[in-house]
C-alpha cells in the first residue's frame, strides 16, 4: 500500500508486517511514536503479539532475551540513554545468540540534555557484537527493519541487529512508503537453541578460559558471514519488493575525484551537495555508508575522500573516518557535524568539499581545523 | 521545489498541518515531505514545521531557511518570530486573521481560519482546529488540489466537518 | 551441528567426585537407625538415597546427618587418605 | 515424606560448599516443580553451583542471566511460552544481592506488570558468591568483609516491599524446612500471576558456623523468631507452623547469635537493638493474625 508515514510509524509498520510474538519496549523521545503505535496495534489486535511494558530499558533487553530464547521472534526500540542503560544486556543479547531486532533512534547523550540526532548512541555498543544498519529514509526504515528480521535469524547470522535511524530529521519526518506483505520472505521464527524442558540445557553457564574464546571467534565468524546473508537478502527483497539497497549507497561515484562518505539523512543530503558540485564543475560523489556492522569493504582507492561524521571518539578522532581510514588506508577529509542535531544543509556540505584539507580534522561551527 | 514553512503554537496543529498538505500534494501524485522542528518547548509555546514539495523525491532533511510561503497559524507570534526571514522575494504569506496585517511585503494572503473552526464547532480540549481548514486555503492558492485536499482530511479524519472547514477556507481565502 | 554458545547438559558428576572434598566421612550405625529419613531429607547434595546408603563419591562431608539425626546413629569420622 | 517425589532434578553432585543450604533447598523447588519448568538464575551462589561448562548438575533448563535482569529476563521467557501456548513453570532462583539489591527494580517492574512466574529468593544475607559482601539483606550487627564492624543498618525488609505490589500469592520459608518450602512452592505454582518466595539460607562459610549445624541454624532463626514463616495469599496472612509455637514463646536471640562468627563481638546494645526489632516483628505479625492492623 503506498500512503505517507513518518521514520518511526514506518518501523510500527514493519514491525507489524513481521509478526514478533512478543515485544517489549520503555519509551524514550524520539523512538516512543514506535512504542506508541505498536501498544496500538497490539491492543487493537491488528498485531497479534505481547506487549511488555517494561520498567526500564535493561529490563527491556532482559525480557527481549528471555523472549527470544523461549521460542518468538521478538522486537524492541530505544534511543541514546535508553540504549546505554540497556547496554549490558545488548552484550549479551549478542553473546546468547539471539536474533532479536532493535530499532535505535539516534540521539545525542546528555548533559545538557539534547534529544536530537546524533550517532554516538549506536557507536558507543560497535562492539557488542550487532549487526548495525544506518537507514536514509522512511521507506528504507521500513525495508531494513523487514529484511533485519530476516538476516538475524538466518541460521548463518543469529546474531541480533539494529536499525538506526536519525532522531527527529527521519523518526518524525513525513515521507512516501509504500508497506508490503512480506509473505514467506519472513519464514516462521526458529531458533536452534530455544529453550525446551523435554531437552533440558544450561545456557551461559560457567565457561571457563580454556572454552569461552571458542565463543567469541563464533560470533566473529558470524558476523563475516553476515556480508553474504545481507547481500543475499537485500537481493531477494530487491526481487520482490523492487527495492534494492546495499552496503553503501553510492551516488555519481562512478567518476568522482572526490567522494563524501555520511550515514543517515547527512548522507542523503549529501546527494544534494553533490549535484551543486557538480554543476560547478567538481566531480564529486556520494558514498552513504549503511552498514556498520559488518563493516564493508569500500572501494575508495585513487579518489578523495570527505567522511561526515555525526559522532566522536574523545582523544582520536570520528568514528567512521577512522574506520574507513584503517580498511582502505585513505586519509579523509573528516569533519565532525551534526552533533547533537546541529543544523547541516547540503550549502554547508558542499562546503566542506570545496575546503577540503585531507589528512585533517574539522569541527563545523568551531571553524578550526586540527 | 516548493517550500512551505509553517509558524505556529505547540498544541494549535502545525505539526498535523504540514503532514496533512504533504499528503495531499502526495495524492496530487508530487513527491512531498513534512518535516516538523522539534524544541524542547511545550503547549503553547511558538513552534515551527516544514513542507517541501518537489516533482522529483526529495533528499533534503535540514530546515527551511528560504520558504517559497510562510504559514502563520497564530498570529500572535509575529511580535516574537520574525516569521518572514528568509522569505524569497517573490514568495508569500498565508495568515490566520479575519483582516490583512500590515508589515507583509509581496502578496500576502488571509482568512479566518480559527473563525470557520469555531463555526463547524471544530474544537478539541478547548483549541480550535485550524490544521484542516488551512488546506482549502492552499488549495485556493493553487499549492494542492481541492480533490486532493478533501482526500488527505479523509485519511487523516474521520469528522466530514474537517472538510466542510476546508471548503469554507477556500471559499474564504482573500489576498 | 557448532555450537555457537556455550550450552551445558546435565550429567552426573559434572563437578567431579566431589567426595574428594571430605576430611570426615560419615559412618552410620545401622543397629541404632531407626530409618526415619531425616539424613536424607536434609542432605543438600541428595547422595543419601532411599535405603538411606551414603554415596561417598559424592558425599562432601558436611555433616549435617549426622547433627541431624534424632538417634546419633550417624558418626563423623576422620578420611584417613 | 511419602508426598515428596523420589525424583531428583539436582544431580549429584553440584560445586556448593559443603553444608550449602541453598543446594538443599533448589533440591526441593525442583521437586515442587517437576520437569517442566526453566530456572532464570542471576548472578548468585547458584551459577556456580549449577556446575561448569560443558556439564551441569541442573536436568531442568537453566537461563542464566546478568544480575540486574532475572524478573525482566523472566517475564520475557514466561511470555514467549504463554505465547506459544505452554505452561511451562518459568521460576527465578536467585540470592539476596540480585534480589533486595541491583534486582529490585526489575522485580518490581515483573510484579507491577503482572508476570506469571514464581520469583524465589534464597537469602545467605550477603553476597556469598563473591565471599560475603554486605547486601541490602545483611542484618544489623553482622560482620561482612565490607562491614567488618558490623553492619550499622537493618536488614532490608524485602517482603513489605514485595507485599506493597499485592501478589497473590507470597511466602517465607526456610532451609530448614524442606518440606514446608515444598508445599510452598507447589501452591505457589498452583496459582497463576507473580508469585514470591523468600527463603532463609543459612550459609556456613559466610555466618561462620561448623558446616554440620547448618539445618540447626535455621531451626534456631525461626524459633527465636528472627525468621518468621508464612504465607499471604491474595494479602490474607497464615503463620506457618513452626513460626506460630515460636512466636509465642520465642527463644532466646542469644541461642540464633552465639553459634555464628559473624555476630562476635557484638556489642550489647546492637543486639538490644536486635531483640527489639525482633519483638516488633512478631508484635505485628501477631497483630495482623488477630485481625488488628
Amino acid at each position: 500500500m503506498l500512503t505517507i508515514a513518518t521514520g518511526n510509524k514506518a518501523i510500527a509498520d514493519a514491525v507489524k508486517a513481521a509478526k514478533p510474538g512478543v515485544i517489549a519496549a520503555y519509551p524514550i523521545t524520539p523512538q516512543t511514536e514506535i512504542v506508541e503505535q505498536i501498544a496500538e496495534y497490539v491492543t487493537s489486535g491488528e498485531l497479534e503479539s505481547r506487549y511488555i511494558p517494561v520498567e526500564s530499558e535493561h529490563s527491556a533487553m532482559a525480557a527481549c532475551i528471555g523472549a527470544s530464547a523461549g521460542g518468538v521472534r521478538t522486537f524492541t526500540a530505544t534511543s541514546s540513554h535508553g540504549l546505554l542503560y540497556m547496554h549490558e544486556m545488548i552484550h549479551w543479547a549478542a553473546g546468547a545468540r539471539l536474533p532479536i531486532v532493535m530499532v535505535n533512534v539516534n540521539r545525542a547523550l546528555g548533559p545538557g540534555w539534547n534529544t536530537w540526532a546524533e550517532h554516538t548512541d549506536a557507536f558507543s555498543q560497535r562492539d557488542t557484537g550487532w549487526l548495525q544498519v544506518f537507514v536514509g529514509t522512511v521507506q528504507e526504515a521500513y525495508d531494513a527493519t523487514l529484511m533485519a528480521f530476516r538476516i538475524a535469524e538466518d541460521e548463518r547470522v543469529l546474531l541480533p541487529v539494529m536499525v538506526n535511524l536519525d532522531g527527529f530529521s527521519l523518526s518524525h519526518i513525513t515521507q512516501s512508503l509504500e508497506t508490503v506483505d512480506p509473505g514467506d520472505f519472513i519464514p516462521p521464527y526458529h531458533l536452534p537453541h530455544a529453550i525446551d524442558p523435554e531437552n533440558p540445557c544450561v545456557y551461559g553457564p560457567m565457561t571457563g578460559p580454556d572454552e569461552y574464546y571458542k565463543f567469541r571467534w563464533d560470533i566473529e565468524r558470524s558476523m563475516r558471514d553476515a556480508r553474504g546473508v545481507i547481500e543475499e537478502v537485500e537481493r531477494e527483497f530487491a526481487e520482490r519488493f523492487g527495492r534494492s539497497y546495499g552496503p553503501t549507497e553510492d551516488y555519481r561515484c562512478e567518476d568522482a575525484d572526490v567522494v563524501v562518505v555520511a550515514m543517515g539523512t547527512l548522507g542523503k543530503e549529501a546527494e544534494v551537495a553533490v549535484d551543486r558540485l557538480r554543476d560547478e564543475g567538481i566531480k564529486a560523489g556520494s558514498m552513504r555508508l549503511r552498514w556498520f556492522r559488518p563493516f564493508p569493504d569500500l572501494d575508495l582507492a585513487g579518489r578523495e575522500v570527505v567522511v561526515i561524521d555525526r559522532d566522536y571518539s574523545f582523544g582520536f578522532g570520528g568514528v567512521v573516518a577512522h574506520s574507513i581510514k584503517s580498511k582502505t588506508g585513505v586519509e579523509p577529509y573528516n569533519v565532525i557535524a551534526g552533533l547533537g542535531g546541529q543544523e547541516v544543509t547540503y550549502n554547508d556540505i558542499a562546503d566542506f568539499v570545496r575546503n577540503r584539507r585531507p589528512g585533517e580534522e574539522m569541527w563545523f561551527g568551531v571553524s578550526e581545523h586540527v | 521545489m516548493y517550500e512551505i514553512r509553517i509558524h505556529s503554537r505547540g498544541g494549535q496543529g502545525g505539526v498535523t498541518a504540514a503532514k496533512l498538505i504533504a499528503l495531499a500534494a502526495f495524492r496530487d501524485g508530487k513527491h512531498a515531505t513534512a518535516c516538523p522542528f522539534y524544541g524542547a518547548e511545550r503547549r503553547g509555546a511558538p513552534v515551527v514545521s516544514f513542507v517541501r514539495i518537489d516533482d522529483e523525491p526529495i533528499k533534503i532533511y535540514s530546515q527551511i531557511h528560504e520558504p517559497d510561503l510562510v504559514i502563520v497559524l497564530d498570529t500572535s507570534i509575529m511580535d516574537v518570530v520574525d516569521v518572514l526571514q528568509g522569505l524569497k522575494p517573490n514568495g508569500e504569506v498565508l495568515l490566520n486573521s479575519p483582516h490583512p496585517i500590515a508589515g507583509c511585503n509581496g502578496t500576502c494572503h488571509h482568512v479566518d481560519l480559527t473563525g470557520i473552526a469555531l463555526a463547524e464547532n471544530l474544537v478539541v480540549a478547548g483549541s480550535p482546529i485550524l490544521n484542516t481548514p488551512v488546506l482549502g486555503a492552499l488549495a485556493k492558492m493553487g499549492i494542492v488540489t481541492l480533490p486532493s485536499a478533501r482526500t488527505a482530511i479523509r485519511e487523516m479524519f474521520s469528522d466530514e466537518r474537517n472538510v466542510k472547514a476546508a471548503e469554507a477556507a477556500y471559499e474564504e481565502l482573500k489576498a | 551441528m557448532r555450537e555457537r554458545l556455550a550450552l551445558s547438559r546435565p550429567k552426573e558428576a559434572s563437578s567431579g567426585k566431589t567426595g574428594s572434598w571430605r576430611t570426615f566421612r560419615p559412618v552410620v550405625d545401622k543397629e541404632t537407625c531407626n530409618a526415619c529419613g531425616l539424613c536424607a531429607q536434609y542432605c543438600p547434595d541428595g547422595v543419601i538415597d532411599e535405603e538411606l546408603e551414603i554415596d561417598l563419591d559424592y558425599c562432601k562431608g558436611c555433616g549435617i546427618c549426622s547433627n541431624e539425626c534424632p538417634k546419633g546413629a550417624i558418626k563423623m569420622v576422620r578420611e584417613e587418605r | 515424606m511419602s508426598t515428596i517425589p523420589k525424583e531428583e532434578y539436582l544431580y549429584k553432585c553440584t560445586s556448593a560448599c559443603a553444608g550449602c543450604s541453598s543446594s538443599l533447598c533448589l533440591r526441593y523447588v525442583l521437586k515442587a516443580a517437576g520437569p517442566d519448568t526453566v530456572l532464570v538464575v542471576p548472578a548468585c551462589c547458584t551459577s556456580v553451583i549449577q556446575g561448569i561448562y560443558p556439564g551441569t548438575a541442573m536436568s531442568v533448563p537453566v537461563y542464566n542471566i546478568a544480575f540486574a535482569a532475572a524478573a525482566a529476563c523472566a517475564s520475557g521467557l514466561s511470555n514467549a511460552l504463554r505465547a506459544r501456548g505452554k505452561d511451562t513453570n518459568v521460576i527465578v532462583y536467585a540470592g539476596d544481592g540480585g534480589t533486595v539489591d541491583i534486582g529490585i527494580q526489575a522485580l518490581s517492574g515483573a510484579f507491577e506488570r503482572g508476570t506469571d512466574f514464581l520469583y524465589i529468593c534464597y537469602d545467605n544475607e550477603a553476597y556469598g558468591n563473591t565471599g560475603m559482601q554486605r547486601s541490602g539483606a545483611t542484618p544489623l550487627g553482622a560482620r561482612t568483609t565490607t562491614t567488618p564492624g558490623g553492619k550499622p543498618t537493618a536488614k532490608k525488609d524485602l517482603d513489605r516491599i514485595v507485599e506493597a505490589h499485592n501478589p497473590p500469592y507470597m511466602a517465607t520459608a526456610c532451609s530448614a524446612y524442606p518440606l514446608d518450602l515444598y508445599k510452598k512452592v507447589k501452591k505457589a505454582l498452583s496459582i497463576p500471576g507473580p508469585k514470591f518466595i523468600h527463603i532463609l539460607a543459612p550459609c556456613p562459610p559466610g555466618w561462620r558456623y561448623p558446616t554440620e549445624k547448618t539445618i540447626e541454624m535455621g531451626k534456631l532463626a525461626v524459633k527465636t523468631g528472627t525468621w518468621i514463616l508464612y504465607e499471604r495469599e491474595y494479602g490474607k496472612l497464615s503463620i506457618s507452623g513452626p513460626s506460630k509455637a515460636a512466636m509465642k514463646k520465642p527463644a532466646p536471640l542469644e541461642e540464633y547469635i552465639k553459634g555464628q562468627g559473624r555476630f562476635k563481638n557484638l556489642k550489647p546494645e546492637i543486639l538490644d537493638l536486635m531483640r527489639q526489632q525482633v519483638e516488633q516483628n512478631i508484635q505485628r505479625f501477631a497483630r495482623e493474625e488477630e485481625g488488628q492492623c
